[in-house]
């Protein structure tokens, strides 16, 4: 059973306290342009998902204590966590090197577009 | 079997002769002594044969220690609080206890299914999947109920478990598994250093092996230093000692579990309330792993005739219970530890004589077995077991000549003996190491694995580390301790003195005499019947990979999860294949490290604590009131409420027309109410609806209906603005916590720059819903200290005040059609105000009416129940409420779902009413509408029924359904084939009364 | 072909101490070049390659298996065996699979045990009980022989079910599928191995696919751990690794890999004689052939290939099994393991062509593709074989997502096992 | 019509017996959930003004100050605890003094059964059913938690060294009953890490 660690409210503990969210840092586009989505962006937005054996980011929640979102780096293939960092944010520029595959490609592009973490 | 008497006149650490004891074994009444096991009570009256193997039904006896136990599995106490399988190497004697044999019949020496040992030659590994296909439908009726019959071991115990179990969550800085020396050297040192320790074994008495390990630590016999240090990590106030406690399992971020015997080897405790099994669930920052070595078999022929034991649990049998294994013996091994056995049995007064394999046999054991007399044949092995006593005992073996890699045999002498205590050396028990992924190498010196590396704060120690010499072992425990607090624990390492011991050299297969694998059986795996052939024929037929071979075997399957037979299977597979072990592999250790109980997995959560119910503040009045009780979600509702003598659709159609004609009281409180506030509260609740809120007038309520991104819908309700940037959202019972959980993700992950706070606040009402033409006098006569008319307080608004004392929210809403008011009230005064509204409304003909006659009134008017009339892939168009989603908004969740080409398609099911041509038909729940009415299935459907009732309102049944471009068939009529009749109904409107909603405006 | 397997073949070689048996399967080394490539020996690969060499007569292809073959999902399901799914495109493939389950052993020539011995599927919530009884007229109109039962018939069946109706979730009913059951899981995989090598397929172990080769936007070979292999039809078969591989081509998957657990008791004489599957409490039941008590019940809620799954997941569904039958309380847990299943947005399988030529998919059957195996590598063979969908596949295909034509089975509130 | 009928959500159970701890329901109790950011300046300052001390920021911990408390629930959430007949006066002070502010203040001392842990070995019996380490220190008089308990969720208020108060939604107030009934039998009574028998 995996330790989660807040880091809105600091609190440790099993992953029952939590709630696992999914893949992060997925954009939503109604939220941006809604007139001008395509079946396949939409698609892609509700259904196509990271799903590396490795590296990977995802949203959890504080559900059994302070309810806050946040993100994580986790490994899926040795379950460890890299990282927690805030829902608003990117995570650190090491994890972001370190991914592959369809992240390594993400966070090419968020960082070329000079998004600040 | 014998009579023999095999309790020696003295010795027998853990016994107490002074405390006899009384139990039974397949019914017959023996006795034992304080501190025996049931195998040693049974084996000390003579009996050789526990238990009857797996598959060939072989008698067997006793080979192990403890847990390690493969054949002597037993079936403990009686009815309900039987316990079958149970090793009989662990189960600890009591008054009164009472033990069967399993897996034999009609009795334990003579078993009809010894049969298939007979015919074993057509029973080789995998035989099943070549035969019993032919003809076909005998593997269901013939051959598989044979087979079922004659598999499984024990017997499962009858009616529900008497007994309680419980489980706790504990964090420690370092936890020791097994409480042999080098476990308790390890707990002193991280005690000494401040660490918060446990300690756990298996086993009721700490020390592991030390008792039977000969030698010293600190100048002190081995038992007196395990003493010391178990009593003094038992009076620490840091640590935490688990006796008859197993590490069943590592997982991720060093999570272990612990389980607990609690109270197995007293009933006392038992009767005085005790919980039977505990199970821990301890978060460990440091792992430290001491948990032994497991002795290993020698694969000869014939090596699992009653009276052949493991090397160990001989001499235990002697040193700890003063039973002798047999009057004569031969020890054969492969190594010098094994010679420690013939020492202490020659000493006992028993029989011996070693068989060694080696060439040379020159340790200091060897050298003092030798200077003891005992007799000791190198380069030697047995090739033969001959029974006596028709199988049931051994009465000579053979001793042939032997040199490594030799593979018959060439001279060979009969030595008579009736027991045989082998060793071909020691694995160190890397379960728990390689639960969680640890990794192991292959060690030549030890022809063993043992652990490499590891992700997880874990490290080895002693025997489990393949550390034997025990020196090197408690200074390497002693170290894991302090590094495992992390601090020094300001002591050193013990030191100790023992018998230098010399290498031993590989045995995985003694040849045999005659012919390999004709009429001979070398066992790998006892209990299931494994022998080297059936792994060798596995690798013959294609079943290379080592998983292969054992599920194609069964090898390592069976209760003991191969902790004897694993290495052994590897060195004959390497054998037979000329590859080296590592090359073969081992197959994947799993959790439980030996079997574990169900009901400590349960613990605390049965019966009534197995999954919470959710009461209102009403319930019990419900209950009162003899209503019958539905599960909404975890909450329990009042579904009606019969009379004496009326039965549930009599109360219904009661309850209904109470409402239509008089009034009703409904106890509303599960609906889910959640606060909603902040400068950007309108605009986020536009965004989470499908239709506009910012519009609403303060005071007001609307309906709203929600979408998840898929464009289905997934709750409804309605809202109620009570200040400009304050509103109170209603959802449905099962959504309340659901609902608050969505609007706080999409807060907080998606718009986090609104300025909008939720705050759900469903349990700090009760609510009420009061319904029917009188509904207003029943409030009126409540003293509320504001305004009913329908000018001020119309359909769809709201009003905060009080009734009489109470304080309430009365909001004009209606999911009856008729005339009604929702009445809130803080909880703790829920059942007053409810007592008040039943005796007010007396003299209006108010009755309480459940959630089936709301689910008739409101299918009635046509109003939706998402989970009715939506399944998760209904969009707001397919039940008609068009216009409830709003054309001008850019965007709300789930809009641009709605124009994927499926959710726009023409043909899609929508919402329709159904009145069947014969009124009194009620068309069954589910049931579907086809295209055309065939003899036979299939037929094409074009839709089913979502809600269907007898309505006493209208005196005829109605139904709601989604059938595909329903809207468009208006007046056409409908097949429902049913199970021996087809149903024909008419499409019409889904509102069935008060169409024009006049009631409501009243 | 091979020599036939039969009780009389058993006798001859007993008579010489089993010395003379063939190899179930060959151990080749790979070829430079096949007509098509299945990556994944699993049960959904094996019987894809065995129908394409039986029904279209593709036998210079190969299947190339990382590890084992069936040692991944299919050697290590719980080998529930039904039908009687809710939607229409649904019940079309696993009825199709089960009903040619029915005669796998002999069709193969290998016991696969496929034992129809009853799913019971029980009712614990009104709503649960709605949603069967929704499924039970489909089912019934669709032809499939299943019926609802009441909590009498479930006692009679499963004499061991807690029949408290003051029990937390009392039991309103059950639906039940008598020719539903369990079969053999590694004999299914076997014997499509044995089945497909006999018509000449190269069945190549211990080979893992690392890269795929494409020329524009058609596939034209595979890079393996054993060299790379020239094939213009690649048919991608790797359950919980198909993002990974699909990866390697650029065709992104709306597939999340998580682990499913499962759990087996000591074995014990028989005392249920059915698959009990349990939804509402996530729990699910059968005692197999040796005595086990069969066990599994839900996922663990976040990603991961570990195969090793959290122990709050299977005590969760040990707790429900332990209130559903009260006398496993006093039974123990011998050996739990995971498998990592490949979900989908839909929680359906996606069989067909993807966006690249010559690249076909088959997977997402989740927690619940041992039942499918047959009726799935029929369908699959002859999508790839003639290079469109099946009329049994095509509601299945990847362009359902863009369309959101989803095939959502969880709206009859079953789980899909 | 007569007086107002009060009651609590456990106020039908007995008084236990047999067990290793006390447990009681604590009623009466004003409770007050109260948003509003921690680093709003103004949020802070009219808080403080209307309840006569500084809300708590550090996670997990609660101030106490004459007959009111206030329990850390989240960065912008905040439990005020009261005599139950303050709440109102308190509810609409707090109302006047945050018009303006964003902030969100809701009475909701009817939304939770209080059950009160008290004397040595409740921690034990805590840990039966919650995941959290509740003997590593940082769970000292004041400190707060929510977390899982058994199958529900709780909010946990260490009162006093052996004094807990556990706080579960009303509706589950008879499951977490019976599961403190359970587990705190006299029996089933532990120890942790004190002076135990040696297994020798
Ligand atoms: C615990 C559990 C219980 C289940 N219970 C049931 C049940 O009761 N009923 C039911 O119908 N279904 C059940 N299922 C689901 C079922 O097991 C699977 O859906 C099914 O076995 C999938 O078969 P497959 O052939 O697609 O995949 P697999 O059997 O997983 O085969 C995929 C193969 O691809 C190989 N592979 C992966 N990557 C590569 C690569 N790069 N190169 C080469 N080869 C590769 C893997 O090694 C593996 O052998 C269960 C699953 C689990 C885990
Ligand atoms: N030189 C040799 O060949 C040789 C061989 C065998 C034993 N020994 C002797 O054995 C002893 C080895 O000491 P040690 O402390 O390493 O091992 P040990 O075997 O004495 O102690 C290990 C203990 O851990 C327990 N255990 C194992 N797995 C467990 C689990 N999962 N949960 C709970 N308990 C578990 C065992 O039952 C045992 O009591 C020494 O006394 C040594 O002299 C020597
Ligand atoms: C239906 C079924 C029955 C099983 N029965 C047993 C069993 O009796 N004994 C056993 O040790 N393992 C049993 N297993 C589990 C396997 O040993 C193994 O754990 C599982 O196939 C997963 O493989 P792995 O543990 O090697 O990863 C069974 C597995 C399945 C799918
Ligand atoms: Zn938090």
């Amino acid at each position: 059973m995996l330790v989660v660690k807040c880091p809105v409210c600091g609190a440790e503990g099993d992953e029952t306290d939590f709630h696992a969210g999914g893949q992060a840092h997925v954009r939503r586009p109604a939220s941006h342009d809604p007139a001008n989505i395509s079946d396949a962006e939409q698609r892609d937005y509700l259904f196509i998902r990271h799903n590396p054996k490795g590296l990977h980011f995802e949203r959890w929640r504080c559900d059994r204590g302070c309810g806050k979102w946040f993100h994580a780096a986790r490994d899926t293939l040795t379950l460890e966590f890299k990282a927690f960092y805030g829902i608003a944010e990117l995570p650190p520029r090491e994890l972001m090197e370190q991914a592959n595959g369809p992240w390594a490609e993400y966070f090419r592009q968020r960082l070329a577009a000079g998004t600040k973490p | 079997m014998s009579n023999k008497p095999y309790r020696l006149a003295h010795g027998g650490s853990r016994i107490d002769r002074a405390r006899k004891v009384s139990f039974t074994f397949d019914g017959k009444h023996l006795t034992g002594f304080a501190g025996d096991t049931v195998a040693a009570a049974v084996m000390a009256t003579g009996q050789r044969v526990l238990g009857r193997s797996f598959k060939y039904h072989r008698p067997r006896g006793v080979v192990g220690l403890g847990s390690e136990e493969m054949n002597a599995l037993v079936g403990v106490g009686d009815g309900a609080r039987h316990e079958p399988n149970l090793r009989a190497t662990q189960v600890e004697l009591y008054d009164g206890l009472t033990a069967v044999s399993q897996n034999r019949w009609p009795s334990l020496d003579f078993d009809v299914s010894a049969i298939n040992n007979k015919f074993s030659r057509l029973f080789p590994s995998g035989f099943y999947y070549k035969t019993f296909m032919w003809p076909k439908r005998f593997w269901k009726h013939v051959y598989e109920p044979f087979i079922r019959r004659a598999a499984g071991l024990g017997k499962a115990p009858v009616g529900r478990d008497p007994d309680t179990y419980e489980q706790i969550h504990v964090h420690c800085d370092v936890l020791v598994v097994g409480a042999g020396v080098a476990g308790l050297a390890a707990a002193e040192a991280a005690t000494a250093a401040g660490a918060r320790v446990i300690i756990a074994d298996e086993n009721p008495l700490f020390g592991g092996l030390a008792d039977i390990a000969g030698g010293t630590i600190d100048g002190r016999p081995q038992t007196e230093w395990v003493k010391e240090k178990t009593q003094a990590l038992a009076e620490a106030e840091n640590v935490h000692v688990l006796s008859r406690t197993t590490v069943v399992g590592h997982w991720h971020h060093n999570h272990l579990m612990l389980f607990e015997r609690v109270a197995d080897h007293d009933p006392a405790l038992l009767a005085a309330g005790t919980p039977r099994h505990r199970l821990w669930k301890v978060r460990a920052a440091y792992v430290i792993l001491a948990s032994g070595a497991i002795e290993r078999p020698i694969a000869f022929a014939n090596n699992d005739r009653p009276g052949v034991m493991l090397a160990s649990a001989a001499r235990a049998m002697v040193e700890r219970y003063g039973v002798a294994p047999g009057a004569q013996g031969v020890v054969f091994t492969n190594n010098d530890d094994a010679y420690l056995t013939a020492l202490t049995l020659h000493m006992a007064g028993v029989g011996i004589r070693v068989v060694d394999s080696r060439a040379r046999a020159e340790g200091e054991l060897p050298n003092a077995a030798r200077a003891a007399g005992i007799d000791i044949a190198t380069s030697s092995i047995i090739s033969a077991v001959h029974t006596s006593l028709g199988g049931l005992g051994i009465g000579d073996v053979k001793v042939a000549a032997y040199r490594r890699g030799q593979g018959r045999v060439i001279s060979e002498r009969k030595v008579e003996c009736d027991f045989i205590a082998m060793s071909g050396g020691w694995n160190p028990a890397l379960h728990l190491w390689c639960h969680n992924g640890g990794k192991i190498r292959f060690d030549d010196a030890l022809q063993a694995f043992r652990p490499d590396r590891h992700a997880d704060a874990i490290a080895a120690v002693g025997a489990a580390n393949g550390t034997f010499e025990l020196s090197n072992m408690l200074a390497e425990a002693h170290a894991a301790g302090e590094k495992a607090a992390g601090k020094p624990s300001g002591r050193v390492a013990p030191i100790a003195e023992q018998p230098k011991q010399k290498r031993l050299e590989a045995l995985w297969f003694a040849p045999a005499t005659g012919k390999y694998n004709e009429g001979n059986k070398h066992f790998i795996d006892f209990q299931n019947d494994v022998t080297a052939a059936d792994l060798e024929l596995a690798q013959r037929e294609g079943y290379e990979s080592v998983e292969h071979t054992k599920r194609y075997t069964t090898f390592g399957m069976a209760t003991d999860q191969g902790k004897t037979s694993n290495i052994n299977g590897l060195g004959v597979l390497a054998e037979a294949t000329g590859k080296t072990i590592p090359e073969i592999g081992v197959t994947t250790f799993r959790p439980p490290y030996t079997p574990f109980s169900f009901g400590a997995i349960a613990g605390t959560l049965t019966k009534k604590l197995f999954l919470p119910i959710r009461r209102t503040a009403v319930y019990q009045w419900h209950v009162d009131r003899g209503a019958v009780v539905e599960p909404v979600g975890q909450w329990r509702r009042a579904y009606t409420y019969p009379r004496t003598a009326e039965d549930k659709h009599a109360a219904i159609n009661r309850e209904i027309l109470c409402v239509r004609n008089k009034v009703g009281l409904l106890d509303a409180s599960t609906l889910g109410k959640i606060e909603i506030k902040g400068p950007d509260a309108a605009e986020f609740l536009d965004r989470m609806y499908t239709n506009t809120f910012s519009t609403l007038k303060v005071g007001r309520c609307r309906y709203g209906l929600m979408l998840n991104e898929l464009g289905f819908l997934t709750d409804d309700g309605v809202t109620v603005r009570l200040a400009d940037d304050h509103f109170l959202m209603h959802t449905t019972s099962g959504g309340a916590d659901r609902i608050a959980a969505w609007l706080e993700e999409w807060l907080q992950t998606e718009w986090p720059h609104y300025r909008v706070f939720v705050t759900p606040v469903t349990e700090q009402w009760s609510q009420f819903a009061i319904a029917g033409p009188r509904a207003r006098e029943v409030l009126a006569k409540l003293a509320p200290d504001f305004e009913l008319s329908n000018e001020a307080l119309p359909h769809m608004t709201f009003r905060e005040g009080r009734l009489g004392p109470y304080p309430v929210r009365v909001y004009r809403i209606s999911f009856s059609g008729e005339l009604s008011y929702e009445v809130a009230t803080p909880a703790n005064l829920g059942r007053g105000l409810w007592d008040e509204i039943v005796e007010a409304g007396r003299e209006f003909g108010l009755e309480p009416y459940g959630t089936e006659a709301l689910h008739v009134l409101r299918a009635e008017k046509g109003y939706i129940v998402v989970g009715d009339e939506t399944d998760g892939t209904t969009t707001p168009y397919d039940v008609g409420l068009d216009g409830l989603v709003s054309k001008k908004k850019a965007d709300f969740l789930g809009k641009r779902s709605l124009q994927q080409p499926h959710l726009k398609s023409t043909d899609r099911k929508q919402l329709v009413g159904l009145l069947t041509e014969d009124p009194n038909e009620v068309l069954p729940d589910g049931a579907y509408a086809v295209k055309e009415v065939k003899d036979k299935p299939p037929m094409e459907m074009i839709g089913q029924v979502t809600s269907t009732y007898m309505s006493p309102t209208l005196g005829r049944s109605i139904a709601m359904a989604l059938i595909q471009n329903g809207r468009a068939r208006m007046g056409e009529t409908l097949s429902f084939p049913l199970e021996g009749k087809v149903v024909r109904a008419k499409i019409v409107e889904p509102v069935f009364y008060d169409k024009e909603g006049a009631k409501l405006n009243v | 072909m091979k020599p036939r397997y039969s009780v009389f073949s058993l006798a001859r070689n007993a008579m010489n101490y089993h010395k003379d048996w063939e190899r179930a399967w060959r151990s080749p080394n790979p070829k430079p070049e096949y007509d098509a490539v299945i990556v994944g020996a699993g049960g959904h690969g094996l019987a894809t390659a065995y129908y394409l060499a039986k029904n279209h007569q593709m036998t210079n292809i190969a299947v190339v298996e990382k590890g084992w073959l069936g040692g991944g999902n299919t050697g290590r399901n719980t080998t529930i065996i039904r039908s009687n799914y809710l939607q229409d495109a649904s019940i079309a493939i696993y009825e199709l699979a089960r009903s040619l389950y029915e005669n796998l052993s002999q069709e193969l020539n290998f016991n696969v045990m496929f034992s129809p011995r009853g799913v019971v599927m029980l009712c614990q919530t009104e709503h649960e009980f709605r949603a069967f009884k929704r499924t039970a007229h489909a089912n019934r109109l669709a032809g499939l022989d299943c019926r609802m039962i009441t909590p009498a018939e479930v006692k009679e069946i499963v004499p061991i079910i807690n029949d408290d109706s003051n029990c937390r979730y009392p039991i309103l009913g059950a639906y039940y599928q008598p020719r539903g059951g369990t079969g053999r899981h590694d004999a299914v995989a076997w014997g499509y191995a044995r089945g497909a090598d006999g018509l000449g397929v190269d069945i190549i172990q211990n080979c893992e696919v690392i890269g795929i080769q494409r020329d524009g936007n058609r596939v034209t070979g595979l890079e393996t751990t054993r060299g790379t292999i020239r094939t213009r039809k690649i048919g991608v078969v790797t359950a919980g690794h198909v993002s990974t591989i699909m990866d390697m081509a650029g065709q992104r998957m709306p597939i999340e890999s998580q682990c499913l657990q499962a759990l087996v008791s000591e074995p014990i004489k028989p005392v249920i004689d059915c698959v009990v599957m349990a939804n509402t409490v996530h729990g699910y039941i059968s005692q197999s052939d040796k005595g086990e008590l069969v066990i599994g019940g839900g996922t663990d809620s976040y990603n991961n290939y570990s195969q090793r799954g959290s122990f709050p997941a299977l005590e969760h569904t040990i707790t429900a099994l332990v209130e559903t039958f009260p006398i496993i309380s006093r039974l123990r847990m011998l050996r739990m393991w995971g498998g990592i299943v490949d979900m989908t947005g839909d929680r359906s399988p996606i069989i067909g062509k993807t966006d690249i030529d010559g690249l076909y998919v088959n997977c997402g059957w989740g927690t619940g593709g041992f039942k499918s195996i047959p009726g799935s590598g029929f369908v699959f063979a002859d999508t790839i074989a003639n290079d469109r969908p099946h009329p049994i596949a095509e509601p299945f295909g990847l362009n359902r997502f863009a369309e959101g034509r989803l095939i959502d089975e969880s709206v009859a509130a079953a789980v899909a096992h | 019509m007569s007086e107002l009928h009060v009651e609590s959500p456990l106020s039908h159970v007995a008084a236990p017996q047999g067990l290793a701890i006390g447990l009681r329901e604590m009623t009466g109790r004003g409770m007050i959930d109260l948003r509003g950011g921690a680093g709003d300046a103004a949020f802070m300052a009219a808080a403080k003004d209307v309840l006569g001390a500084a809300l708590p920021t550090q996670p997990r911990t609660s101030v106490s100050w004459g007959d009111i408390k206030a329990l850390w629930l989240s960065i912008d959430q905040w439990l005020i605890l009261c005599p139950g007949g303050r709440t109102a006066e308190l509810l609409a002070a707090l109302r006047t003094a945050l018009a303006g502010i964003h902030s969100l203040a809701v009475d909701v001392s009817d939304m939770r059964a209080v059950i009160r842990l008290e004397g040595e070995g409740s921690r034990e019996i805590l840990m039966k059913g919650s995941s959290l380490d509740l003997i590593d220190g940082s769970y000292g008089p004041g400190a707060v938690r929510r977390m899982r308990f058994a199958e529900i969720a709780a909010l946990l208020h260490v009162v006093d060294d052996n004094i807990f108060d556990v706080y579960v939604f009303r509706s589950y107030a008879d499951y977490a009953w019976e599961f403190l009934l359970a587990t705190a039998r006299e029996p089933a009574k532990i120890r942790l890490f004190g002076r135990q028998a040696a297994p020798v």
